[in-house]
C-alpha cells in the first residue's frame, strides 16, 4: 500500500484537520468529525445534511458551504458514519426550520441515518425529513437486493436541493427538490483498477491487465461483471445504454450529463469520456443542456468513471446555476 | 442445568472473549467482506470492540442489563456500516431483555439471545438465506432453545449452529446488504457478518458454558 | 496499459472534442488545439497565453477563462506544443494590448515559444513579451542544468497575472507581476507511483512497492533521489524543507501554501498532506494566508503530491482574490 | 569522389529512410527517453517524420533546399518537444546552406551538413559532453570533414563517429535538456537524441554514399 498518509487509522481524522486548515469558511467538529458551514446554523432556513463514508473526497464535505450543504459528516473510509455524528451534524444545520438528511441507500447509511433522526427528534425536537439516493442502475431495484445504491445523482442533488433551500422554502418543499431529482437521476460506474482502503492495507479485488469492472459502486467493490478492456466509446456505450434503456431522458428541458472520475483517472481521459458520451446522446436524441466532468464522488485511487443523467425541467435548471460556494464547486459567487 | 447461572463477570468475559477473536479475525473478516463488499468487516468490528472493553473496563457495568446495553450502545456509536446498527440492537436488545439482574439463567440467557436476534430483524429485515449474520444467529438461536435446560450443551450447540449457518452463507445469493449488488457473482462466497457472528456465539460457547 | 481511451494518438484530440462538448464558454481550434475564451480577443486587455505538453490536465485549458488565460495550446501528452498551435494561440489572444506567453521552463517549452514569438511578431507586428516560469527547487539551478522546472508556481502565476491584465494594466506592468510571481514561488515534489504515457504504452520507470521518488517534476520522469516510502509527515518535510531553505518565507503578509495532486492520490489524502505541510509552516513561523489544495498541476495518473509555497504582498493577495471563472478555479463570479 | 553527386532524388531517399529507422527503433527511442527523460521521443520524431514523408510526396521539392527546408519546417510543426525546433532548425540550416540546387557535390554536402549542426548548437547551445544529440553530431560532422572528397567514404566517417558519439554519451552526466534534472542519475544511460541522430546518419552512409 502506497499512500500519503500516517497511522492507516488516523486518515480521516487528520484529513479534517487539513480540511479545517485550508477552508476558514468551514468548521470542524473533530470530535464528531463533522464538518459544516462556519456561519451555521443559518436562521430560518432548513438546513441540509449528508454524510458517509469517507474515501469520496470531494463528497461531501468538500460540498458544505451556502447553496448546498450546512453540515456533513465523515465515516471512516467505506463505512457509514454512526448516529452520533449525524446528531451532531443535524443540530449543526438545525435553523429552526428543519433539517434534511441525504442518505445514500446503503444498508449501513440507511440504518445510521434513521436510528440518528429517532434520536435527535426525540431529544431536540427537531423536524427531520430523509431522502434516500438510488440512481445506480446496475443494480436491479427488487426484491431481491438491497436497492439501487446511490452514487452520482448525489452530487446533483446536493447542489440542487440545496440552491432550492436557499430560496426559503419548507422542510416539505425541499424534501420535495430532493425526491424529484433522485427520480429523475440515473448512473452507471466502471472501474479499471481497484482501491486500497487504508485499513485493509491492500487493494480490495484484484483487477489485472486487460480486465475492467463494469456496474461498480464507489465502494472499491467489485461490480457486476468483469469483461475485456475496451476503447473508451465501447465503455461509454456500455455505461451510456443501461441508463438510457432505464428511464427516457428525451423531451423536458433537456439533460445534465456528468461524467465522474472515480480518483485515480486523469481529467484528460475524463473529458474524452465525455465526449464519447456526449456523442451517443446526441444519437439518442437526448439534448445536453448542463454538464460536469470531474472527479466529485470519488472512490479513493480507483482509476475508472461513471456516468450520471440528470433529467431537467425550467425549475432544476434554474436551481442548479445558483449560486454555489464550496470547496467542490463554485459558482455565481 | 451447569452448577453455575451467567452473571456480569461472565458476561464481560464473554464480550472481552469476542474482542478477542475479533482481533484476531480482522484480517479475515476484511478479507471476505473484500471478496463481496468493501473490505471493512474486520476494522469496524476491531474498532467498536476495542471501545466496547475500554467502556466496560472504565464503567464497570453491574448488572447484566447495564453490561449489554454500554456494549450495544458502544457498538451503535463506534462501528458505523451496517454492522454497528445491527450488532448494537443486538446487544441493546438483549440488555433490555435481560435487565437489571445479577445473572441470568439458562433460560433467561436464552429468552435474551432471543430478543436480540429478533432485534436485527426489526433493524435489518433480513430472512433466512439472504446471506447475512442472521443465517448463522437464527439456527443458533434456535438450537439453544431445542437443547433444553444444560447452559453449557446449549451454548456448544448454538456456537455449532451457528458455524453450520455461517458455512451455509457461501453457496447463497446475497439478498441483502452490499454483497446483494453483486448478484449471482455473491455465490461461493462466506458472508463476513455470519462469520462475525459465529464467533461471537463461539466466544459464549466457551466462556458461559 | 489502461485507460479510456480510443487510439494513443487521438487522445489530446478527442479530449479537446470533450473539452468543446462541455464548456460552452470556451472555443476550441482543433486544428491547432487551441482553447480560447469563447469571447476572445478581449479588446485592449494585454492577452495571456500559456501552453505545454498534455496531461498535467487541469492546467492548461482548464485555467481559460475571465481572470485567467485568454488562450492555451495543448501540445501532444508530455510534449510541448510547437510554433504553430503557439502562433494561433497569440492571435486568437491579442485584443492590441501584446501578449504575454507564459512559458515552464523546459528546453522544448522555450524554444517552441521563442520561435513562435519570432514569428508571430513578424508576421502581424503584435508585441509579445514571454515569462518564464522556474521554480522548482529539486533541480539547482546552474550552469550545469537546463535550470529550475517549471511547476506548481505556474498555476497560481496565471491566476494572479490574470487579475493583473483584467484590471488593464499594460504588457510591461502584466509582464512584471507574472515575473514577481516566479521569484516569490518555490515547489517541490514526489511520486509514489509512476505514469503511462498512452503512446508509450508503459509506466516510465519501475516504482516497487516500498519506494518512492523525491523531486520529481510534472513529466512522469524519475526525480532527484529514490528513498524508501515513509509517513506522510516525513514525506510533508522532505518537500517543505528543501523549499525553505531556499527562500526565506517568513515576513510580508505571508504566504500562499499550495498542496498539488499528480493526479492518481486522492483528495483525502491531500488534505492530509496539506495538514502536515501547514504544521511544519507554523512551527518555521511562516504564516498561512491563503491555500490550496487539490490536483491542478497534474502528470497523468501519477500518484504524489508537490507543495508550492508563494510569498504575497498585499497586491499579489488582492490579485489572487480577484474573480475568476475558468474550468479549473473559479470565484467572485 | 563518387561518381555520383547527391541529387534531389537521393536526398529524398535518405529521409525516406531515416523516416522507416525512425518508425522501427520507435520503441528503443521512447525506452531511453524514459529512463532520463519524460517518455516521447520515439513518438516525437515518428510523428514528425511521417508528416515529412507525406509532405515530401504531396509537394515534390525540385531543389535541395527546397527539399530540407521543407523536411525542417514540417519537423518544427508537428515534433514540438526540445527535438523538434532542434531537428527541425538543423534541416532549415541545411536548406538555406545547400541552396536553390539541383545536386551537391561532397564539399557542398558537407558544408550544408556543418551548417546544420551549426543551427542546432545556435538554438540549444549545447556543448560537446553535455549528453545531447549535439555529442552525435559533431563529431560526424568533423569526421566528414577530416575524410577528404570520396562522399561514401565521408559519410561512412561521419556514421561511425556518430555512433561514437552515441555511445559516448552513456557515461556522461547531462547538463542540458531533461536528463540533466536528473543530476548523477543520468550517468550510465544513453542519450536518446544522439541514439536518433546516429540513425540520422547511417541512413545517409545508407543512401546517399
Ligand atoms: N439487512 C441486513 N440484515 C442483517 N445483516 C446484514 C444486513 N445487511 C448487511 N448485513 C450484514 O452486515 C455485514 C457487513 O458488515 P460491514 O462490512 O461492517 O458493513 P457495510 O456493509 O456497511 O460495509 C454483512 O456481511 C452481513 O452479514
Ligand atoms: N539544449 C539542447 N541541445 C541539443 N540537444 C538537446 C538539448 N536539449 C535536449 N536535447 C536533445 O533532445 C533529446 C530529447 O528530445 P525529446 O524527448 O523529443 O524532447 P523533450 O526532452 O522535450 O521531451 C535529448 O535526448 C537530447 O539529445
Ligand atoms: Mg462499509
Ligand atoms: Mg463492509
Ligand atoms: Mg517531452
Ligand atoms: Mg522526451
Amino acid at each position: 500500500m502506497k499512500k500519503l498518509i500516517n497511522d492507516p487509522a488516523d486518515v480521516v481524522s487528520e484529513a479534517l484537520l487539513g480540511i479545517a486548515a485550508a477552508h476558514p469558511d468551514l468548521g470542524v467538529d473533530h470530535q464528531n468529525k463533522v464538518v459544516y458551514r462556519a456561519d451555521a446554523p443559518v436562521r430560518g432556513k432548513v438546513g441540509l445534511i449528508s454524510g458517509g463514508g469517507s474515501g469520496h473526497e470531494p463528497l461531501h464535505g468538500g460540498f458544505v458551504g451556502p447553496g448546498m450543504l450546512d453540515a456533513a459528516c465523515a465515516g471512516e473510509v467505506f463505512t457509514s458514519p454512526v448516529p452520533d455524528q449525524v446528531v451532531a451534524a443535524t443540530r449543526l444545520a438545525d435553523g429552526g426550520a428543519g433539517v434534511l438528511h441525504i442518505v445514500k441507500n446503503y444498508t449501513g447509511d440507511v440504518m445510521n441515518f434513521e436510528m440518528a433522526a429517532e434520536l435527535v427528534t426525540a431529544e431536540t425536537g427537531v423536524e427531520v425529513v430523509s431522502v434516500v439516493v438510488d440512481d445506480d442502475v446496475a443494480v436491479q431495484d427488487s426484491l431481491y437486493t438491497a436497492g439501487r445504491r446511490g452514487v452520482g445523482t448525489t452530487v446533483l442533488l446536493e447542489k440542487i436541493t440545496g440552491a432550492a433551500a436557499d430560496e426559503g422554502r419548507d422542510l416539505a418543499a425541499v424534501a420535495d427538490v430532493a425526491r424529484r431529482v433522485d427520480a429523475a437521476g440515473r448512473s452507471m460506474g466502471m472501474a479499471l483498477t481497484s482501491c486500497t482502503v487504508p485499513a485493509a492495507g491492500q487493494p480490495t479485488f484484484d483487477l489485472p491487465e486487460g480486465e475492467m469492472e463494469i456496474g461498480i459502486g464507489i465502494h472499491g467493490e467489485p461490480g457486476r461483471k468483469r469483461v475485456p478492456v475496451a476503447p473508451a466509446k465501447d465503455i461509454a456505450e456500455m455505461l451510456v445504454e443501461p441508463i438510457l434503456s432505464d428511464l427516457d431522458f428525451t423531451g423536458g428541458e433537456g439533460v445534465l450529463a456528468f461524467v465522474n472520475g472515480m480518483g485515480g483517472t486523469p481529467l484528460l481521459e475524463l473529458y474524452l469520456m465525455y465526449n464519447e458520451v456526449a456523442k451517443l446522446l446526441a444519437k439518442a436524441g437526448v439534448t445536453v443542456v448542463r454538464s460536469l466532468v470531474g472527479p466529485y464522488i470519488t472512490s479513493l485511487e480507483m482509476a475508472g468513471c461513471s456516468v450520471t443523467l440528470l433529467k431537467l425541467d425550467d425549475e432544476l435548471v434554474r436551481l442548479w446555476d445558483a449560486p454555489v460556494s464550496t470547496p467542490g464547486l463554485r459558482w455565481g459567487r | 442445568m451447569s452448577a453455575v447461572p451467567v452473571d456480569v463477570a461472565a458476561l464481560r468475559a464473554w464480550i472481552g472473549a469476542f474482542a478477542a477473536d475479533v482481533a484476531e479475525h480482522q484480517e479475515e473478516l476484511t478479507r471476505l467482506d473484500s471478496a463481496i463488499g468493501d473490505a471493512d468487516h474486520g476494522a469496524n468490528l476491531a474498532r467498536g470492540m476495542r471501545a466496547v472493553v475500554a467502556a466496560l473496563d472504565s464503567e464497570k457495568p453491574s448488572t447484566a442489563g447495564a453490561l449489554l446495553k454500554r456494549t450495544g450502545m458502544t457498538l451503535v456509536s463506534t462501528v458505523g456500516g451496517a454492522s454497528g446498527p445491527l450488532y448494537g440492537t443486538f446487544f441493546l436488545r438483549m440488555g433490555t431483555a435481560a435487565g437489571e439482574v445479577e445473572t441470568l439463567d439458562a433460560a433467561a440467557f436464552g429468552a435474551a439471545l432471543r430478543a436480540g436476534v429478533g432485534g436485527i430483524v426489526a433493524r435489518g429485515k433480513a430472512e433466512l438465506g439472504d446471506k447475512t449474520m442472521y443465517d448463522a444467529l437464527a439456527p443458533a438461536a434456535d438450537a439453544y432453545d431445542a437443547a433444553g435446560d444444560d447452559l453449557g450443551a446449549a451454548l456448544r450447540a448454538a456456537s455449532e449452529a451457528a458455524d453450520r449457518g455461517r458455512d451455509a452463507t457461501v453457496p447463497l445469493q446475497a439478498r441483502k446488504g452490499r454483497a446483494s449488488y453483486l448478484g449471482e457473482r455473491s455465490v461461493g462466497h462466506q458472508d463476513p457478518g455470519a462469520t462475525s457472528s459465529a464467533l461471537l456465539l463461539a466466544a459464549a460457547a466457551r466462556t458461559l458454558g
